[in-house]
């Protein structure tokens, strides 16, 4: 019963989902469209379990005193005010916005601002011409990035048409090869999924 | 040649510091270098230029702060051509954020063009539920949006009557920064509708969207802040992202540099081979 | 005379049936009309020569779907046109009506598609099932992930395994948990302990569930420590910080990175990297390749994700899969040739055939 | 210098991050702990609000539509594994998820991507200019070589150990051309955050 009443939900909404499809009948539509609501609505729904984690997690952190354990007193201190501030002042709250204005942004901006720095080490690292591979990811790099600044502009005016090509020839060709074999993998594993073939998903076992 | 083998063992917070100032030396003492235009951002500027006054253009903000670097100069730059052009904006997002850091370019623009809320431009906000929601959308507008951002009935407003579904829509453009975003944009709304659809996303996404280009499913793109100083460039409004561009440029040398000595330390190594 | 031209040409075409492939609750209306004109006026009755009442005013196409329709009832159209001082009507027509239809034919060619990949999979699974030995070749990232879970165990360091930064409505994410198993079951066994950070509360739980299965099947359920499955943000930068905090405390010696990524990928990639560790990495889409190409040691790339559970299995059924999709690949190759030549001589009937856009 | 609050925590938070780049120190680890904490509690809000409560609550509670108490039972589960009796019934919201997620997918990858994109490949070689037939030639070889780089059940030797190697190619090109030219989107994010720490709170420009 623990494998079989799951795996007969996936398979039952997978397909029902896909032959609706192709049934514009309204009674297929008006399911399938419920169905994807609900699915939307039960995986927000989740983040609560998370939080329940993130409680449970730190506050045996901190009761053990693990290390760094003052630490996750900051956070749940945040977390705690956070969602304070959002349930009982609503999303549009002030409290909620001030801190997510002045706490969220800046650091969501900055860690995402690391790159500039991590680009620069990876290109040093791996950008060196050890195999003919190497080689051709190297050069087109280079040609790339002098190309798409206005100082390539400067030292070659034919410099942006190249990366264009580049961009254009190249890497679309790649990408859709690379899109196609994903798509064919993807659908493949879909259909183990569905068909209840593949399970390890699950933690189940093999066949 | 025990320099290059110090090099190669270079401790990588060197290269960081250095990344560092590249950056923020021609921030204050800006170089003007000149910015050349690429053709996917022309697309998208010459396709404004041939819509007809009073067009109704959707500009769906779907970034969100982290992005907002890269994303605003090209709300900013594009909005602001739209109005110069006397056409609609309908402003919405697929992202919580995304709207809100919109809002904050039409506010600024919009009084010196004298437009009117309502009557030439609206923000209808954040627009949860994806995909799912963007086939409703197209498919009748009244459905799923009932009130703006500020939660005034959209009936109470001339723009906001005067768009019923996909078909009203003379153009979109999305600033994107992932998913949802333009991939969305283009499988469960232009593919169904057949709505134009123009994008200005973050660099990291711009290749990706080539394939689309070249497919037609794309009308144009802004690629990143470059993308943001061409079209400033085109509308002839030099703003944030041209003064980016040296800094840029700076950067881009710097780490060919970097490239460059990476290779000899393997020649180098190769030989003593 | 000019004007009599005028009249003649100017006369209004309509048609109206039954909008194809919907539920039966629409009728579209086309029409052709001259420039001259700018506004029509709908006008629907439901006997020919009865009071025929405005629908709407239309003026800037010529094609209206008049949702507004009993099923089964019969409706007469009628137009009316202006123009600058002009004013057309056209004649009456009809009977329409709404019919629901129950296969929607403008997506056939999707069927079909997928009738054909499904079958093809299913085909070879079968005869894999039926003992048959089907060759698949040694793909080089998935062979060292065995080995630098090894790695980890001789050093005794912990193993971190990032699932990415999507929830299971993903492929990725779901292959990523297929191979999170497989994982898991190695590490049960050589009793290594393994991290998963996840950044979405249902992946978390979803690993969970394969953590611990996984350990009971390596016969090591004392193993699992469910704390080391956890949640942190749903907040994609939020979550790099704090699993960008883990590498740097616990110093593991291999680092997977399976399933969903985005701008974080070398954010995580580089911090690996400057800790020392084996770095795996595997994604679908081409996004974010080029960057675990560049700093990490071994890249899955593409499909070779999805194909990482079915080989590490190595159950017969689930290589069969993979012989399957290679025959997709042969399809498309041969549907690229064709299309081209087709285009070549002029024919464009298959790239019709791909059409999706729908009216 | 500023003297808004928020842009001085801003400023300061800024900076702790990037002192990660030096080494992992306190300073960091207290931004890093801000950071999950009030981000988590946003999702939190922000799912609720957007998606959990209109997509399942509000149909219950304010339009008394029962059906919905299933999608809602459903997603409980998500506690079952705290009874060790009935944790596997968390199988029930999970391959739910999945199985429509699933269905969703295959459908819209094959509508959405697969069906344009091979579409496009269909390029014209004739009645274009001959470095447009060349290129055109270029992409339609280039797909092709992939896909045959990810063909599992053959060797890659002789001809198709070729077109595989081709594929290996293109790849490599293409991911060079993808690094260099997302180089300018990350130089921008920091751009972006320098514009911000001497514009914003130093005001120096």
């Amino acid at each position: 019963m623990k494998q079989t009443i799951p795996l007969i939900i996936v398979f039952g909404f997978g397909f029902f989902v896909i032959i609706a499809f192709f049934i514009p009948l309204s009674a297929f539509q008006d399911a399938s469209q419920t169905f994807e609501t609900w699915y939307t609505g039960v995986i927000a729904f989740f983040v609560f379990i998370g939080i329940f984690n993130i409680v449970k997690v730190n506050a045996s952190k901190i009761q053990r005193r693990l290390s760094d354990w003052q630490y996750s007193i900051i956070l749940l201190i945040f977390l705690a005010l956070m969602m304070a501030a959002g349930f009982i002042g609503g999303p549009n709250g002030g409290v909620f916005n001030y801190l997510f204005e002045h706490m969220q942004i800046p650091l969501g901006a900055t860690m995402f601002s690391l790159l500039a720095f991590f680009v620069a080490s990876a290109a040093f690292r791996a950008f060196r011409a050890r195999t003919p591979e190497a080689t051709l990811l190297l050069i087109a790099a280079v040609i790339v990035m002098i190309g798409r600044v206005p100082i390539g502009y400067y030292i070659w005016r034919g410099f942006p048409d190249v990366v264009e090509w580049m961009m254009n020839v190249p890497n679309t060709a790649a990408k859709r090869g690379i899109l196609f074999g994903a798509d064919l993998g993807l659908i493949s594993m879909a259909l183990r999924v569905l068909l209840g073939i593949e399970r390890s998903y699950m933690g189940g076992g093999r066949e | 040649m025990k320099f290059l083998e110090r090099l190669e063992n270079l401790d990588r917070r060197i290269l960081f510091l250095l990344v560092g100032l590249a950056v923020i030396i021609p921030l204050i003492f800006p170089l003007g270098l000149p910015v050349d235009i690429t053709r996917p951002v022309k697309s998208v500027f010459d396709r404004v230029e041939e819509l007809p006054e009073g067009a109704i253009v959707v500009v769906s903000c779907d970034y969100d702060p982290g992005s907002e670097a890269e994303l605003t100069p090209a709300t900013a730059a594009f909005v602001e051509h739209c109005f110069r052009r006397n056409l609609r904006v309908y402003m919405m997002g697929l992202w919580p954020a995304g709207p809100e850091l919109g809002n904050l370019s039409l506010e600024s623009i919009a009084p010196r063009y004298g437009k009117e809320y309502g009557v030439d431009y609206i923000n209808i906000g954040y627009r949860p539920g994806g995909p799912v929601m963007l086939v409703s959308l197209g498919r009748n507008v009244a459905d799923l949006v009932r009130a703006d951002y500020a939660g005034v009935p959209i009936d109470s407003f001339p723009l906001g009557r005067a768009l019923k579904s996909a078909r009203d829509i003379d153009l979109v453009m999305t600033l994107s920064a992932g998913d949802p975003g333009v991939l969305h944009w283009i499988i469960y709304f232009s593919a169904r509708y057949g709505t134009p659809i123009a994008t200005a996303t973050t660099a990291i996404m711009a290749p990706q969207q080539y394939p689309y280009l070249s497919s037609g499913q794309l009308v144009g793109l802004l690629g990143g802040l470059k993308g943001a100083a061409e079209y400033e460039t085109l509308i002839e409004m030099k703003a944030r992202a041209v003064a980016g561009m040296d800094s840029q440029s700076i950067v881009h040398l710097l780490l060919v540099v970097f490239i460059v000595i990476g290779n000899v330390i393997l020649l180098y190594q190769k030989r003593r081979i | 005379m000019l004007l009599i031209l005028l009249v003649l040409t100017n006369q209004v075409e309509l048609k109206a049936f039954d909008t194809p492939n919907d539920d039966g609750s629409s009728i579209t209306l086309n029409w052709q009309a001259d420039t001259l004109f700018n506004s029509y006026f709908i006008f629907k009755s439901l006997n020919p020569d009865g009071d025929f009442e405005k629908v709407c005013e239309i003026t800037d196409r010529t094609t209206y779907v008049d949702t507004n329709v009993a099923g089964g009832q019969e409706y007469y159209y009628q137009i009316e046109a202006y123009g600058m001082d002009l004013t057309e009507s056209s004649r009456v027509v009809g009977p329409v009506k709404a019919i629901p239809h129950i296969f929607n034919t403008a997506r056939i060619n999707i069927a079909v598609f997928i009738v054909i990949l499904f079958f093809a999979v299913i085909y070879y699974i079968t005869r894999a099932r039926r003992g048959e030995k089907l060759f698949i070749r040694k793909i080089p990232g998935i062979a060292a992930i065995e080995e630098a879970i090894g790695r980890a165990t001789e050093m005794g360091k912990p193993v971190l395994y990032v699932p990415g930064i999507m929830d299971i409505d993903e492929p990725e994410t779901i292959a990523s948990m297929s191979i999170l198993g497989r994982v898991a079951e190695k590490t049960a066994e050589y009793g290594t302990p393994l991290y998963v950070p996840t950044s979405k509360a249902m992946v978390m739980s979803m690993a969970q569930q394969v953590v611990k299965e996984a350990a009971i099947r390596a016969g090591r359920p004392d193993w699992f420590n469910i704390d080391n499955v956890r949640y942190l943000t749903d907040d994609q930068f939020g979550y790099v910080s704090a699993v960008d905090g883990i590498m740097v405390r616990e110093k593991p010696a291999t680092n997977f990175y399976l399933g969903k990524f985005y701008a974080e990928s070398l954010i995580l990639a580089e911090t690996g990297f400057s800790t020392g560790a084996i770095q795996i990495a595997g994604t679908a889409l081409p996004d974010q390749l080029p960057f675990f190409v560049a700093a990490c040691d071994y890249t899955l790339i593409g499909e070779e994700l999805y194909a990482a559970s079915a080989y590490l299995s190595q159950e017969p059924v689930q290589l069969g899969s993979l012989k399957g999709q290679d025959i997709g690949k042969l399809i498309f190759i041969i549907v690229i040739v064709l299309g081209v030549l087709d285009r070549l001589v002029g024919l464009d009937i298959l790239y019709n055939l791909f059409s999706t856009v729908q009216q | 210098m500023s003297t808004e609050i928020g842009v001085w925590i801003a400023a300061l938070l800024t900076l702790a991050i990037y002192s990660f780049l030096y080494k992992d120190n306190p300073f960091y680890k207290v931004a890093e702990n801000i950071f999950v904490g009030v981000s988590a509690g946003y999702w939190a809000v922000v799912l609720w609000f957007n998606y959990a409560w209109p997509n399942l609550f509000e149909p219950l509670i304010m339009r008394g539509n029962f059906i919905y108490l299933i999608p809602i039972i459903v997603g409980l589960m998500m506690f079952a594994p705290l009874i060790p009796k009935v944790s596997w019934l968390i199988r029930i919201p999970l391959t739910f998820t999945m199985g429509v997620a699933m269905a969703l997918v295959i459908l819209q990858r094959i509508q959405g991507e697969i069906f344009p994109q091979l579409q496009a490949t269909f390029l014209p070689l004739i009645g274009v200019s001959p470095m447009q037939t060349i290129s055109n030639l270029l992409i339609i070889f280039g797909v092709i070589s992939t896909l045959i780089y990810f063909y599992f059940s053959k060797a890659h030797k002789g001809v198709l150990g070729v077109f595989a190697k081709l594929g290996i190619w293109f790849m490599m090109v293409a991911f060079g051309a993808s690094f260099g030219y997302t180089v300018m989107a990350r130089i921008s994010l920091l751009i972006g955050r320098v514009y911000f720490l001497l514009h914003n709170w130093l005001q120096l420009i």
